[in-house]
């Protein structure tokens, strides 16, 4: 094995036997657990950076990669530029997450429960980014849907259990037609290996056609519900009785963003301009604008934090459907740096929900008022990624949101336009009064002179961590035109990758 | 509580009666399609009767041709005793008698009876070879002749320990196992008899065979007498 | 020595059961356990070495007697006997492990070590033989034996089940005796090599197919003959269940395996493959609602077994047609069998420590059981992603073959079939597997309420198991090139 | 009619009365009996087909099976007629199921 298969191989595999170490050590051995946790994600980390670079030495045609025989297929990943984008999130935001994790469990129960179904899903999440084929992002999506499970219900109180149902029913029967799906497409295209362009025959477009729409329809519907996908929507705000370091990392990024990850996949790679010609990809376009509208307006009436910031994930979601479904490079670069730049945002939001919660037991955006008293550091982060998510400049959300509005324009496609700018407004509508609560209403008379003297605002297990997101999120808008930042590397991608 | 019923609800007995007209119809008209011309095996193991160290066909296919059959049959045999062992209410098969009146008449006729019914068990055992007979009926009138002693009144012998009890339960199957292994161990295949030493080791087999289908038809009967409770359940049950 | 195996490896398989099974009755309870576990342990090797011959070789031909058929009885073993050796051996020692501890040295279980080991040879000498008559008196052993370990417990339930149980498997094979008879009546032989080559589709030898397959279809419990296995199954010990659910209805529906689509292929009847892939839908969803309905745990799984068994018989249909669709259905049915049986296995011993450990299985009475016993939820809960046909388990791969099959044959309807069965599997699943996580009642105490009971040998025999049918989906590619070794002529892509 | 005729449709005959017998009688010790008169409609199918051959010496090989098959079924109803008389220590009921059990015996009768 070369250093780049050793990479390729280890960046998915430490999550994975930091699951099976923490599983080992049991319930009561904290320390060790912490200390495994921690070098597993320093690990994973390390592997997904190296893997990066080594998708970068390489050509789109020599990507190192490595795998095993199954079913005709093959078992086997890859190190390419778009899926170690996605990897080198998920995997340095573990790295942050498992610190913050530490700190807010500090006091729960199921602990070695908690931790190493964590694992399982972070592994599960870079195996998806990694994989070279239909057929292990397939087995990755799965695992990482039932590895989620245990997660959302871990308080195991009845609303837990109610929120675990509803996500199993949408995301198991949403498995059930990716099965399908990808089992067909594989039938009738052969082997389907991620391939810049498309790998799917333009002929197919003509012998096939009706079977094609059937399986793309089958395929958005699976990955449409981890995407969040209008009318799929549904599991996400229910989800949210998880703890917070799940929410942020798993119901933000790794989740989620499988799932859009998985369409950036499927209509680029896999159909590339066959999904154009089929008129499929027009249909999810306008599908994902609309979720945009529907998730923006649905966040202005939530009273509860995390609530609203469900909806506003599933409407940042679709931005990045949006820009991969427009299919113009500068659309796509656009929505695939938002898969970099939302992360960051997006986390830091969920981070300062559950450092809240955590320190003043404040749940409902109507309880935020003079919070920013009480939570200096906290609340800065939070707005600092807020006006990101609106799209003020220069925090990364603008870059993005720039791109998309730019390739929406160069697509033909003037609508998106209206769209990116009614979300704007909407996204101000459901942000701004967070951050004017925060730090212009009065404050509770316990707030008013910030926290305890001589105490930090909260444990720095969890302070820090979001105070590191929130400047990443800030450093890849305002250093968006250098070589290795998201933004460039998605265009690199959009541009390398799809000439067409 | 009642009695069982005698017959099932008349819908049951209706539909049992359709399915079963079905089924009788498909048999016959299969059993009746049997070709009459299709001779079978006849012909090849009159062919290698020569070979297979016993004189009697039948024999020679339940001893050497399909002796593993056989094997796999006393495997049936001892599982089916383990079985009733573990169902009955003691779960030893310690062979006590059963209790019954003592009989003068009976016991002096058991005297007698016994020893012949050896003896005939004997003879039955070495006639095999030749003419219809062998380790199965001679193990039944062995065992005929233990049942008989038990009704008897005849208590098990005090050198018959529950060891030797379950090992003449298993001799039977270990010494046909140890001679088929042995046969691999001397270079054949498994129950493949060096011509040589063919009718010996049969012989051999058979012997104890007898002994242990003896046993397991003694102990079968009496693992689960208990005639009182047996009369009441042939009668349906009246508890 | 290497090469004495070698040749005799077929014989020396069945025989090291078959030779402890007698040992362990004469010595008694306390050689019982050793003799067990001895006989376990020598069985692994053993059938790996047959699995590679196989693998390298191809069919293995032994002639017991050395006669040779038809006159005498062979032995044979192709990928499919050797995948199923295979799966006897490996779900054979966990089991037994697992046993140990179950049992202990409890003087009215001593019969358990002799009945095991005759089960364990007799599924054994089953997936060998060569022979349809030599079929029967195999499937007598396997049905007396299993018969006997469910009523181990004297239980009256247990009595009553076995009961129910043992008429139907003296009827089975009774009916299947009566195909013998017919078949050796019209061809003379009954020997599997001789008759692949004569049989032909007349009037009797449809009717020898046609009692062969209702006798085995009844010990194979295909909706509607499953009657009598809910009951058997769940109130036998947990190790028998384990084993009755995972080998035992193997070994009925191997024997239609090899008569339909490999044998007696030339004389059945068209159309009838579909009826079984009917029933077999049926027992799908039939069987998934009955064991989302009940109140235990183990009838819940006994009930998923119901279901479960209903994927086998997609295969008839799919392989009548022969070419690609055949191969894969082929491949999915065999794998589907092996990793139910692991998956099914870990089920009911999970469900077994789970009685030990609490005294009951209700399972609105199992909260909070992640905490209270990791590794028996842990277990519970890896079985189930078999059970529901998702990666990375064993049930994935074959239900990915099976919708692969259904879509090359044109047949889509199967596929509907086997996302729904799986949708289904997930809800009787999660509704065991929920509670595990929700915060246990007051009042009970927090963890291990009486840990010796479940001693870490037999939670981890039950994980191991679970664990093993989990990277099935992902390490499998192996084993379906064994199935694949000189597989019938129907599903190894010649056209038919 | 030849021999075997006779002989096979009588198999066939006891096969079916049998089968009447397990399915409509609820005792267990009729029931077990009716599978025995069932196996006995098999062996008496193959001892037909041992004559098949008219003027033929009779073909050991269905004899051998009949033996094994009488041992095999001796076995199994020795193992079934213990387990009904166990069932029936255990409950004292002689059925499978307890509505089998009622006190108006002579209904549909």
């Amino acid at each position: 094995m070369t250093w780049e298969t050793t990479a390729l191989v280890a960046g998915v595999a430490a999550p994975f036997l930091t699951a099976v170490l923490i599983f080992a050590l049991g319930e009561h051995r904290h320390a060790a657990r912490s200390r495994v946790n921690l070098a597993g994600a320093a690990l994973t980390g390390t592997a997904v950076l190296a893997a990066a670079a080594a998708a970068l030495a390489g050509a789109p045609d020599a990507y190192p990669s490595v795998g095993i025989a199954l079913l005709d297929i093959g078992f086997s990943l890859r190190a390419d530029m778009l899926g170690t984008l996605f990897a080198v999130v998920a995997g340095v935001l573990w790295l942050i997450t498992t610190v913050y994790a530490i700190g807010y469990m500090s006091h729960a129960s199921d602990r070695a429960r908690f931790f190493g179904f964590f694992s399982v899903c972070v592994g599960s999440a870079i195996g998806i980014a990694l994989s070279a084929n239909l057929l292990t992002f397939f087995i990755f999506y799965e695992i990482l849907t039932l590895a989620t499970y245990p997660l959302v219900i871990h308080s195991g109180t009845p609303a837990a259990l109610k929120g675990g149902r509803t996500y199993l029913t949408y995301a198991l029967p949403a498995g059930g037609a990716l099965a399908v799906g990808v089992v067909w497409l594989n039938l009738i295209a052969g082997p389907v290996e991620f391939t810049a362009g498309g790998s799917l025959d333009p002929v197919l477009a003509s012998t096939h056609a009706g079977s094609l729409i059937v399986i793309f329809a089958l395929l958005m519907l699976g990955l449409g519900v981890k995407a969040a996908l209008f009318p799929l929507h549904g599991w996400l705000p229910a989800a949210m009785v998880a703890p917070a370091p799940v929410s942020s990392l798993l119901h933000a990024v790794a989740v989620v963003k499988a799932g859009v990850f998985g369409i950036a996949r499927v209509v680029l790679e896999v159909y590339g301009p066959l999904g154009r010609d089929l008129g499929v990809t027009q249909v999810l376009a306008v599908l994902a604008g609309f979720t945009i509208i529907f998730g923006s307006v649905r966040a202005i009436a939530q009273d509860d934090f995390k609530k609203r910031l469900a909806f506003s994930t599933i409407a940042q979601l679709s931005y990045i459907t949006l820009g991969v479904a427009l299919a113009s490079p500068i659309a796509i670069a656009g929505g695939i740096a938002h898969l970099a730049h939302h992360a960051a945002m997006k986390i830091t939001m969920f981070f300062t929900a559950g450092a809240v919660a955590e320190e003043v037991k404040a749940y409902r955006v109507s309880e935020f008022d003079g919070l920013g008293k009480r939570m200096p550091l906290t609340m800065t982060a939070f707005s600092l990624a807020a006006i990101g998510i609106v799209g003020v400049p220069p925090v990364a959300g603008f870059t993005s949101k720039w791109l998309l509005g730019v390739g929406g324009v160069d697509a033909g496609a003037g609508w998106v336009i209206a769209v990116l700018g009614i979300s704007s407004v909407l996204n101000a509508a459901y942000f701004f009064p967070i951050i004017h609560r925060a730090w212009f209403r009065t404050p509770k008379p316990e707030w008013a002179h910030g926290p305890a003297s001589g105490k930090p605002e909260g444990d720095m297990r969890m302070i820090v961590p979001l105070v590191i997101t929130a400047a990443i999120g800030l450093a890849m808008g305002v250093f968006a035109g250098m070589d290795l930042s998201p933004a460039s590397w998605a265009q690199a991608i959009a541009g390398w990758e799809f000439p067409w | 509580m009642g009695k069982v019923t005698p017959r099932s609800p008349r819908a049951i007995r209706i539909a049992a009666l359709a399915i079963c007209g079905g089924v009788g119809a498909f048999l016959a008209r299969a059993v009746l399609a049997i070709p009459e011309t299709e001779p079978g095996l006849a012909p090849l193991v009159a062919a290698n009767l020569e070979a297979s160290g016993v004189k009697n066909a039948v024999t020679a296919v339940l001893l050497n041709f399909r002796g593993y059959d056989t094997l796999l049959e006393i495997a049936v045999l001892m599982l089916a005793t383990i079985g009733v062992l573990s169902l009955s209410v003691t779960q030893s098969g310690t062979w006590d008698p059963i209790a019954v009146r003592a009989d003068p008449v009976l016991s002096a006729l058991t005297r007698f009876l016994a020893p012949i019914m050896i003896l005939v068990s004997g003879y039955l055992l070495w006639a095999g070879e030749h003419a219809p007979g062998g380790a199965f009926q001679a193990g039944s009138v062995l065992g005929a002749a233990g049942v008989l002693l038990a009704l008897s009144g005849y208590a098990r012998p005090a050198w018959l320990s529950r060891f030797a009890l379950r090992a003449a339960i298993s001799v039977g199957f270990i010494v046909f196992l140890a001679v088929a292994i042995g046969e691999m161990i001397a270079g054949g295949l498994l129950l493949e008899y060096p011509a040589d030493l063919a009718k010996t080791l049969m012989l051999l087999v058979e012997t104890w065979l007898t002994v242990s289908i003896g046993a397991i038809l003694v102990s079968l009967f009496i693992a689960s007498a208990s005639p009182a409770e047996e009369l009441r359940m042939r009668s349906g049950g009246d508890r | 020595m290497a090469e004495w195996i070698m040749r005799q490896l077929p014989a020396l398989i069945i025989l090291v059961p078959f030779t402890a099974a007698p040992l362990a009755y004469l010595l008694g309870t306390r050689f019982g356990r050793p003799v067990g576990f001895i006989s376990a342990l020598l069985s692994q090797p053993l059938a790996v070495l047959l699995a590679i011959t196989v693998m390298r070789e191809g069919t293995l031909r032994y002639e017991v007697g050395g006669w040779g058929g038809p006159l005498g009885i062979d032995l044979v073993a192709d990928g499919l006997t050797a995948t199923m050796v295979l799966v006897t051996t490996v779900v054979g020692l966990f089991v037994t492990i697992y046993a140990l501890g179950y049992f202990g040295d409890r003087e009215r279980y001593r019969f358990f070590w002799p009945l095991w080991l005759f089960l364990w040879g007799s599924l054994l000498a089953l997936f060998f033989s060569g022979d349809i008559f030599n079929l029967y008196v195999c499937l007598e052993l396997v049905s007396m034996s299993a018969v006997a370990l469910v009523g181990l417990t004297l239980r009256r339930e247990a009595l009553v089940a076995a009961m129910r149980y043992m008429l139907a498997a003296i009827l089975g094979s009774l009916f299947y005796l009566f195909g013998v008879a017919l078949i050796y009546g019209a061809f003379g032989s009954v020997d599997m090599q001789t008759l692949r080559e004569i049989v032909r589709a007349d009037t009797t030898a449809q009717a020898a197919l046609a009692l062969m397959t209702v006798g085995l279809v009844l010990k194979t419990a295909l909706f509607p003959l499953h009657f009598w296995l809910p009951p058997a199954h769940s109130n036998a010990p947990s190790p028998v269940s384990a084993v009755l659910s995972a080998l035992v209805v193997k070994g009925s529906f191997y024997i239609l395996v090899r008569l339909w689509v490999d044998v007696a292929q030339p004389m059945a009847f068209p159309g009838v493959s579909t009826v079984l892939g009917i029933l077999g839908a049926t027992a799908i969803i039939w069987g998934s609602l009955q064991a989302f309905r009940q109140e235990r745990l183990k009838m819940l799984v006994a009930y998923s077994t119901v279901a479960q068994i209903g994927y086998l018989f997609l295969m008839f249909p799919l392989v009548t047609g022969g070419g690609q669709a055949a191969t894969d259905a082929w491949m999915g049915g065999i794998f589907h069998a092996v990793s139910h049986a692991l998956a099914k296995s870990a089920m009911f011993l999970a469900a077994g420590l789970v009685l030990a450990r609490f005294g009951h299985d209700r399972i609105d009475g199992l909260a909070g059981l992640s905490r209270r016993a990791p590794m028996t939820a842990m277990a519970f809960g890896l079985a189930g992603v078999t059970m529901m046909g998702l990666p990375p388990s064993g049930g994935f791969v074959a239900k990915w073959l099976l919708i692969r099959a259904s879509i090359e044959a044109g047949q889509w309807w199967w596929a509907v079939i086997v996302v729904t069965g799986g949708l289904l599997a997930a809800a009787y699943v999660f509704r065991v597997v929920g509670p595990f996580f929700s915060r246990e009642p007051e009042g009970i105490d927090d963890l291990d309420l009486d840990p010796g009971r479940s001693p870490w040998a037999m939670e981890g025999a039950t994980l191991a198991l679970a664990i093993g049918a989990l990277l099935l989906g992902v390490l499998g590619q192996p084993l379906l090139d064994l199935i694949m070794v000189s597989a019938p002529a129907l599903v190894a892509g010649v056209t038919p | 009619m030849s021999q075997t005729d006779l002989y096979t449709l009588a198999g066939a005959a006891l096969f079916i009365i049998g089968l009447y017998g397990l399915m409509t009688r609820p005792h267990l010790l009729h029931k077990v009996l009716a599978l025995n008169i069932s196996s006995a409609g098999v062996f008496f199918v193959l001892v037909g087909i041992a004559r098949r051959v008219p003027g033929t010496t009779p073909d050991p090989l269905p004899h051998a099976m009949v033996l094994t098959g009488i041992v095999v079924t001796v076995s199994s109803t020795a193992f079934a007629l213990a387990l009904a008389k166990r069932i029936y220590s255990e409950t004292g009921i002689a059925a499978l199921d307890a509505s089998d059990v009622d006190a108006e015996e002579n209904a549909g009768g």
